[in-house]
């Protein structure tokens, strides 16, 4: 297990692709918001939680196809399969190191990006708060997208619609306790069901990610 | 009395089939006509909403469908994921494009409602943000039914995401109600009142819903006729050329 | 101890060989043959698990297999030592020295898998056998662009893994010169045109 | 004929236009993917026979 995550780290470390590539996707996102709903700072201000909540979805979406395609077609699934892991802690593995490489670089990078979009202050610390807990789940999740259309060519787009629907509860939540926090409300609520999702998601998900690769494999 | 997994012998199904389909597209045909011409043309407007009350005999019966024909999918899957007949994972394939209809008539009837009614086509009031949700998940799912040729993984694939999903709508559910709260306190809007409805109105309500059941039906089990018919023509030419 | 009894086994919805049956004993090895398609592939994937068979038993398969296929599962960003220190780490086995000299990868031990030519690609496959620990190789054409000495190296690798009581079941069109080997032919067990109709069609016709 | 729908006549016609054509759209495109299914099956099916026949 420990192998596995080392090798998919070191594996993204190397070829690049998979580390910058969420990270530059979320930049340019946050900066083509001025460009289209314009520069007022107070209108910025308002939607930048959301804005942000957004962009960090879409870059983790972005490298979900990564996630199993690339091991899919060496035939490394192949063997992992048949190797003495099983196959729903592997999965879990991979989604941890597509979190650590993708997600976690997402929320350090967040506040930065809220500078660009005038985050109110108080909105920071709960910006980076929701994006540690939710994006866990973001992973978990595509990587059971990711596992449902291993087979199929180009299931890039594909995996997209499947997994946009499945992100809903997450970007609801996780938007909320980022909006909630800038405006200085209460973000308990919010903030419980995302842990909740986030807990749930990683102890559920892996079964039927497993599942369908199974079937995929056949 | 025999069991009921005696239909799931697909030829079985297509001559129990056969025999029950004309007679359900005369009663959902009928259920139809007279429950909507009733509504339309029979029944008073409401002292508020004006004549836009008569939209409910298309929005409601076809929101309820929307929801049952995701259900039916839902345990269609299971039978298919549990005992393997062929017959239920085509009835999910066959009932989610009727089940994606019904979603449509629900947003749009919503959404023409709305218009004069909020004074705009679109609010994110949770019932509609739900279906409009729910849509989504009927257009994945078909998705992946297209994309995958061998059969029965499109349908082992399609079942998981089936289940999966469902857990998630219900979530999304859960988490729309709590997110539009946040913006206007409870002030909800929405068309579906059944529960006050006077009679009159109740009445040609109920023939329309049992209209839009009895075509609903009809349509699953034509098409699901439509698939087996499909399966069976793809089966019979493999083993032509394995024979050759 | 390998033992099948009666097995069918499918590709996609179609069966393609049935009543199949051999058993094998420790230090044996089975060569597959059969022509292209005939379902040798098929066979092997069924024996390591990674689908279920049609109909029939395997006996002493799951946990004791490991499976090499027409892929080798390496990744070219990672260095010779690493792909193979992966398994190694995956099966829960020490040493890849061993591994990387029975094929003659020492020298290369460091070198980037994707700078590796193809018949050294294959070569690392195959050491991955040696470091799973486990006991019954199923082996898809292991010996695809392999020159006669590595082929040398290959035949010599399995005969010292049947001398510790190893077995191996091998698809291959070429001479091993394993002359001890057993030749199982698939070909004899091609399943008949109405069983070969697809299995999951059956419900349809 | 058409009762007194008021100043939402358009608004109601439109809906139950729309609804309808949905409708009848989907009964159609099945009724039509049901009729070829049936003359592909038994376009087989009579090869079939006439090979059984010979």
């Amino acid at each position: 297990m420990r192998a596995l995550l080392l090798r998919d780290l070191r594996l993204a470390f190397r070829a690049g692709g998979g580390f910058g590539l969420g990270l530059a996707f979320f930049l340019i996102v946050t900066v083509l918001v001025p460009f289209s709903v314009g520069p007022q700072s107070e209108l910025l201000t308002r939607i930048a939680p959301g804005v942000l909540w957004l962009g960090a979805l879409l870059a983790c979406l972005l490298s979900l196809d990564r996630l199993l395609a690339l091991d899919w077609e060496d035939g490394t699934l192949d063997l992992l399969a048949t190797a003495p892991v099983p196959l729903e802690g592997a999965l879990s593995v991979k989604a941890l190191a597509h979190w650590l490489v993708t997600g976690l670089p997402l929320v350090f990078a967040a506040p930065v990006l809220g500078v660009l979009l005038n985050l109110a202050p108080a909105g920071y610390l709960w910006l980076v708060i929701s994006l540690a807990v939710g994006t866990p789940a973001l992973s978990v999740i595509g990587a059971f997208g990711a596992a449902l259309t291993v087979g199929i060519k180009r299931g890039g787009l594909l995996l997209s619609l499947l997994v946009l629907p499945l992100y809903v509860p997450t970007l609801i939540f996780g938007a909320e306790v980022a909006r909630r926090g800038a405006q200085g409300l209460e973000v308990g609520t919010p903030l419980l069901m995302l842990a909740g999702i986030t807990f749930g998601v990683a102890a559920l998900m892996p079964f039927a990610s497993a599942t369908v690769l199974r079937m995929n494999l056949r | 009395m025999a069991s009921i997994w005696e239909y799931a012998n697909p030829v079985k199904f297509l001559r129990t089939s056969e025999k029950v389909l004309p007679v359900l597209w005369v009663l959902a045909g009928a259920c139809l006509v007279i429950g909507l011409i009733w509504g339309f043309f029979f029944t008073p407007d409401d002292y508020r909403q004006g004549s836009t009350v008569k939209i409910i005999y298309l929005h409601v019966p076809a929101a309820l469908m929307a929801i049952n024909a995701w259900l039916m999918m839902l345990v269609a899957s299971l039978i298919w994921l549990v005992r393997r007949h062929h017959v239920s994972a085509l009835a999910a394939k066959a009932a989610a494009p009727v089940g994606v209809t019904m979603t449509l008539i629900a947003l749009v009837t919503g959404a023409i409602w709305g218009q004069p009614m909020w004074g705009t086509w679109w609010a994110w009031d949770p019932r509609l943000t739900s279906f409009l949700i729910l849509f989504l998940f009927y257009l994945g799912y078909m998705a992946l039914w297209a994309a995958i040729e061998d059969p029965d993984s499109a349908a082992d694939l399609t079942s998981v995401l089936c289940l999966v999903g469902s857990v998630f709508a219900v979530l999304s559910r859960y988490a729309v109600l709590f997110w539009n709260q946040g913006l206007h306190q409870g002030a909800s809007l929405s068309l579906d009142k059944e529960e006050n409805v006077a009679d009159v109105f109740y009445l040609p309500l109920l023939v329309c819903i049992a209209g839009f059941v009895l075509l609903f039906l009809a349509l699953v089990l034509y098409r699901t006729g439509t698939e087996i018919r499909l399966r069976r023509t793809q089966a019979l030419i493999r083993r032509e050329a394995a024979r050759a | 101890m390998l033992e099948i009894r009666d097995l069918a086994v499918a590709r996609g919805a179609a069966c393609v060989l049935e009543g199949l049956a051999f058993t094998l004993a420790p230090g044996q090895a089975l060569i597959l043959r059969g022509p292209n398609g005939s379902g040798k592939t098929t066979l092997l994937r069924t024996l390591a698990g990674l689908q279920p068979p049609q109909a029939g038993e395997i006996l002493g398969g799951g946990e004791e297999i490991a499976y090499a296929g027409h892929s080798d599962g390496l990744k070219s960003m990672l260095t010779v030592a690493e792909n193979l220190t992966f398994w190694a780490e995956i099966y829960g086995t020490r040493g890849i020295d061993p591994a990387l000299a029975a094929f003659e990868l020492t020298p290369l031990r460091d070198r980037l898998a994707g700078t590796l030519s193809a018949g050294q690609k294959r070569r690392l496959g195959l050491a991955r056998m040696l470091v799973t620990g486990r006991p019954i190789w199923a082996m898809d054409e292991p010996t695809v662009s392999l020159d006669a000495a590595s082929v040398e190296l290959f035949a010599a690798t399995v005969r010292a893994h049947l001398g510790q009581g190893g077995l191996a079941v091998i698809a291959t069109h070429i001479d091993l010169g394993l002359p001890e080997a057993h030749v199982f032919d698939v070909s004899r067990f091609a399943a008949r045109a109405q069983s070969a109709a697809a299995t999951s069609d059956e419900a349809f016709l | 004929m058409i009762p007194d729908l008021g100043k939402y006549a358009v608004t109601v016609l439109s809906a139950y236009g729309a609804s309808i054509v949905l409708l009848i759209g989907l009964v159609l495109i099945s009724l039509r993917a049901g009729r070829k299914a049936r003359r592909a099956l038994e376009a087989v099916e009579t090869r079939r026979e006439i090979k059984d026949e010979a």
